[in-house]
């Protein structure tokens, strides 16, 4: 793991998988878009409303995903203190919280011709809204601490404090949503997703995630290239001062 | 009591300085003397252990063989680490049990009061002490938390004429009651082993290759 | 177009309304990071430049 | 005395002294809460119904004033450093902050909260299941508390930021204790969300002294 800590060592690692990941994102969508959106077939119950599901689902997926990405490498840069992990935890944080917002505004475009109204006290869509809040909380600290050294153990411990909360908040949700469960309401995913779907369903996780890689490097490359900048302005101003008072 | 062996400290991004190693004995002091900025200070947090050293190691021991900072070391530094809204006694009082693990007796804490002249202050909140009350108080709050180890951290910023004079005899009484002192100030210490940090700040040279392991 | 259209059925627009959106977000997110890689790659270069200056000249004048 | 019960007893002597924040919160829990006829209309029925929650959300409020205080004072004084140095650990420290917190701020919410039943139309019959519901439940607000005070202990406004961490993590606690109460009212068996409140509580107990005391030594560095 040591090994890609280096910064132009990881960069490079970057440069070489960046064509393989792009080209895993374009050939999934296209298999799920066609597959699914333009030729799947419509749901008996809902029609085609059905169709918001290739992109709904995986976005709810990815929304999931990354907050988890984001505990792993605050736990590797707290324990190891991985720069590069701090970095990529960094950086996935507003793409994770953009999959979260996708998810809801979906969600709910979807939940309207269902159940008729934009928004709906659903279980799955809660504990989204209660994440989109974990992600939005998690940049925001990012943003308050000024040492960057500090708030990046400190935003470390607050994903991992984060983390271990979810299944508690999740488990509360449901409970509270079959509390004050209306009458049988159409689960957002369906009855169980028959082959047809599931295939384009699966492509377009894979496409998300591939998304999620690409876009990723992209900013990880960003953070490494400001963190340079940096260092090279504390250098020149040190070196200008003579090393030293 | 304490040995320091090629101890670098960092600040974020900044290496502040690297290559310091001195052992010191009970009966011992040290002067580290450094212009300020240099990072006096965090050495002496990194000593307390509130600060990981960024190479090197530190090591505490006492009679019976290796020790934790905590159970040794008193530090001083620029904050007075009192309660403003509660009095001297009452700061005293809850400090001496939180250090030393005992409860001071009246007595004590009286003899303690008049020794540093804060006496008539004594029951007045610490909020309408003068700075150099407040740095008297924190001189009192130093000899009643019964550690061995003292780091001072530029223990004569606004202590008067008296109040220095006070210091060094307190501090003499430490090293022959058995205890050491390890001490910044950017001026001159009488008998003191003087350790000049100046000589452990990393050069730098302007950024210019490829960054390697370094940003 | 209208055939497509109808042969959404009446919740073409949801449909539609929903694949613009994370249309809409996720190229916005990758425009986004793509741009800030590279005005970093920049900022980055032209600040390498000026040590590489510095160096050289205070090299000479010493 | 032993040095835990020095710390929490001075903090909980802070807390009710000028500039502590017990009297704060507790002034906001009462006057937020007879706040809400004035929206919501007098008629004790409408108002019946949704009081359990209200007064629910409007306690973790008043946490969330007392609680950004909690290692800030310290840290700016300097204590923080010698309690790091004293006989106690980090966790022992954060401990004896978060039962110095429930009890100096908490409790008194608990201790007022029938007088707010009665404001806002709870029958009389509801106010045993409140008060149980957050005594059973708040621990968990001044532990998660504690957790984010001490991540925010170094950011200056850091209030408003903890609001924003805090309320995802208050969740739980908020479903548990006030659906507690509205199953008093239903004549439904209450003992499930209390105990699940309690769970949550227990939880957050055992997680905030080792994720608080990173970060107070984090913060102390």
């Amino acid at each position: 793991m040591h090994y890609f800590a280096n910064p132009t060592r990881f960069q490079r690692l970057m440069d070489i998988l960046r064509p393989w990941v792009v080209g895993v994102m374009l050939a999934m969508l296209a298999y799920g878009l066609l597959a699914g959106t333009v030729f799947g077939p419509a749901d008996r119950l809902q029609g085609e409303s059905v169709r918001i599901l290739y992109i709904h689902v995986p976005s709810a997926w990815m929304a999931m995903f990354i907050y988890v990405a984001i505990a792993a490498a605050s736990f590797v840069a707290l324990v190891w203190r991985h720069p590069l992990a701090l970095i990529a935890a960094r950086a996935s944080a507003p793409i994770g919280a953009v999959f979260t917002l996708l998810a809801l505004i979906t969600g709910s475009l979807w939940g309207k011709p269902t159940w008729g109204t934009f928004w709906v006290w659903d279980g799955r869509l809660t504990s989204v809204l209660v994440l989109f809040f974990l992600y939005l909380g998690y940049m925001a600290l990012w943003q308050a601490l000024e040492d960057e050294e500090k708030a990046g153990r400190a935003t470390s411990i607050l994903a991992l404090v984060g983390t271990v909360n979810i299944p508690i908040i999740k488990f509360s949700v449901d409970w509270w949503n079959t509390l004050h469960q209306p009458a049988s309401v159409v689960r957002l995913d369906g009855p169980t997703i028959d082959p047809s779907m599931l295939w384009p369903l699966l492509a377009m996780g894979l496409a998300f995630k591939a998304y999620y890689v690409w876009v990723l490097f992209a900013r990880m490359e960003a953070l490494m290239d400001a963190r340079r900048v940096q260092a090279a302005q504390l250098r020149a101003a040190q070196h200008a001062a003579g090393g030293a008072l | 009591m304490l040995t320091l062996d090629s101890v670098a400290i960092r600040r974020g991004d900044k290496l502040l300085l690297t290559g310091v190693s001195f052992a010191l004995r009970a009966g011992e002091a040290v002067h580290l003397k450094a212009a300020n900025g240099v990072g006096k200070s965090s050495l002496l947090r990194a000593v307390a252990e509130l600060l990981p050293v960024a190479a090197g190691s530190i090591a505490h021991q006492n009679a019976h063989g290796p020790a934790e900072a905590a159970d040794q070391v008193a530090l001083l530094d620029e904050q007075p680490g009192l309660k403003a809204s509660e009095s001297l006694r009452g700061n005293l009082t809850s400090l001496s049990i939180l250090l030393s693990g005992r409860t001071p007796g009246a007595g004590e804490l009286d003899a303690v009061a008049d020794r540093l002249g804060l006496a008539p202050l004594f029951d007045s909140p610490v909020r309408y002490f003068s700075t150099g009350q407040r740095r008297r108080a924190v001189l009192a709050r130093l000899l009643l938390s019964a550690r061995t180890l003292w780091l001072l951290d530029e223990p004569y910023t606004g202590l008067d004429q008296a109040g220095r004079a006070l210091l060094d005899t307190l501090i003499a009484e430490h090293r022959n009651a058995g205890g050491a002192v390890l001490m910044t100030h950017h001026g001159d210490v009488p008998d003191m082993s003087v350790i000049d940090l100046m000589g452990h700040v990393p050069q730098v040279a302007p950024d210019t290759g490829d960054d390697g392991e370094r940003w | 177009m209208t055939a497509f259209l109808d042969s959404l059925g009446p919740h073409g627009p949801y449909i539609l309304g929903a694949y613009g959106v994370v249309t809409a977000g996720l190229v916005g997110l990758a425009y986004d990071s793509l741009m800030r890689r590279k005005q970093w790659r920049k900022r980055r270069d032209s600040a390498r430049g000026d040590a590489r200056r510095d160096a050289s000249n205070t090299g000479e004048g010493s | 005395m032993t040095a835990w019960w020095t710390l929490m007893l001075r903090d909980l002597r802070l807390a009710w002294r000028s500039g502590g924040a017990a009297g704060l919160s507790l002034g906001f829990f009462v006057m937020a809460t007879s706040l809400y006829p004035f929206g919501l209309g007098p008629d004790p029925v409408t108002l019946a119904s949704v009081a359990a929650g209200l007064i629910w959300v409007t306690a973790m409020f008043a946490a969330l004033l007392s609680l950004d205080r909690l290692f800030q004072a310290d840290f700016e004084d300097g204590t923080l450093t010698q309690l790091l140095l004293s006989k106690l650990t980090a966790p022992g420290i954060v401990f004896a902050k978060i039962t110095a917190h429930w009890l100096g701020v908490m409790l008194p919410l608990i201790i007022v909260s029938p007088l707010l039943a009665l404001i806002l139309g709870l029958p009389g019959s509801a106010i045993g299941p409140l008060m149980l519901s957050l005594v059973v439940g708040t621990p968990a607000l001044s532990c998660l508390g504690a957790v984010v005070a001490a991540l925010t202990v170094a950011v200056r406004r850091g209030g408003a930021l903890m609001t924003i961490l805090l309320i995802p993590l208050f969740v739980p606690s908020l479903i548990f204790g006030a659906a507690s109460v509205e199953a008093g009212l239903v004549g439904t068996d209450p003992s499930g969300a209390l105990l699940l409140a309690a769970a949550v509580s227990l939880f957050a107990l055992a997680l905030a002294p080792v994720a608080a005391s990173a970060a107070l030594r984090l913060a102390a560095e």
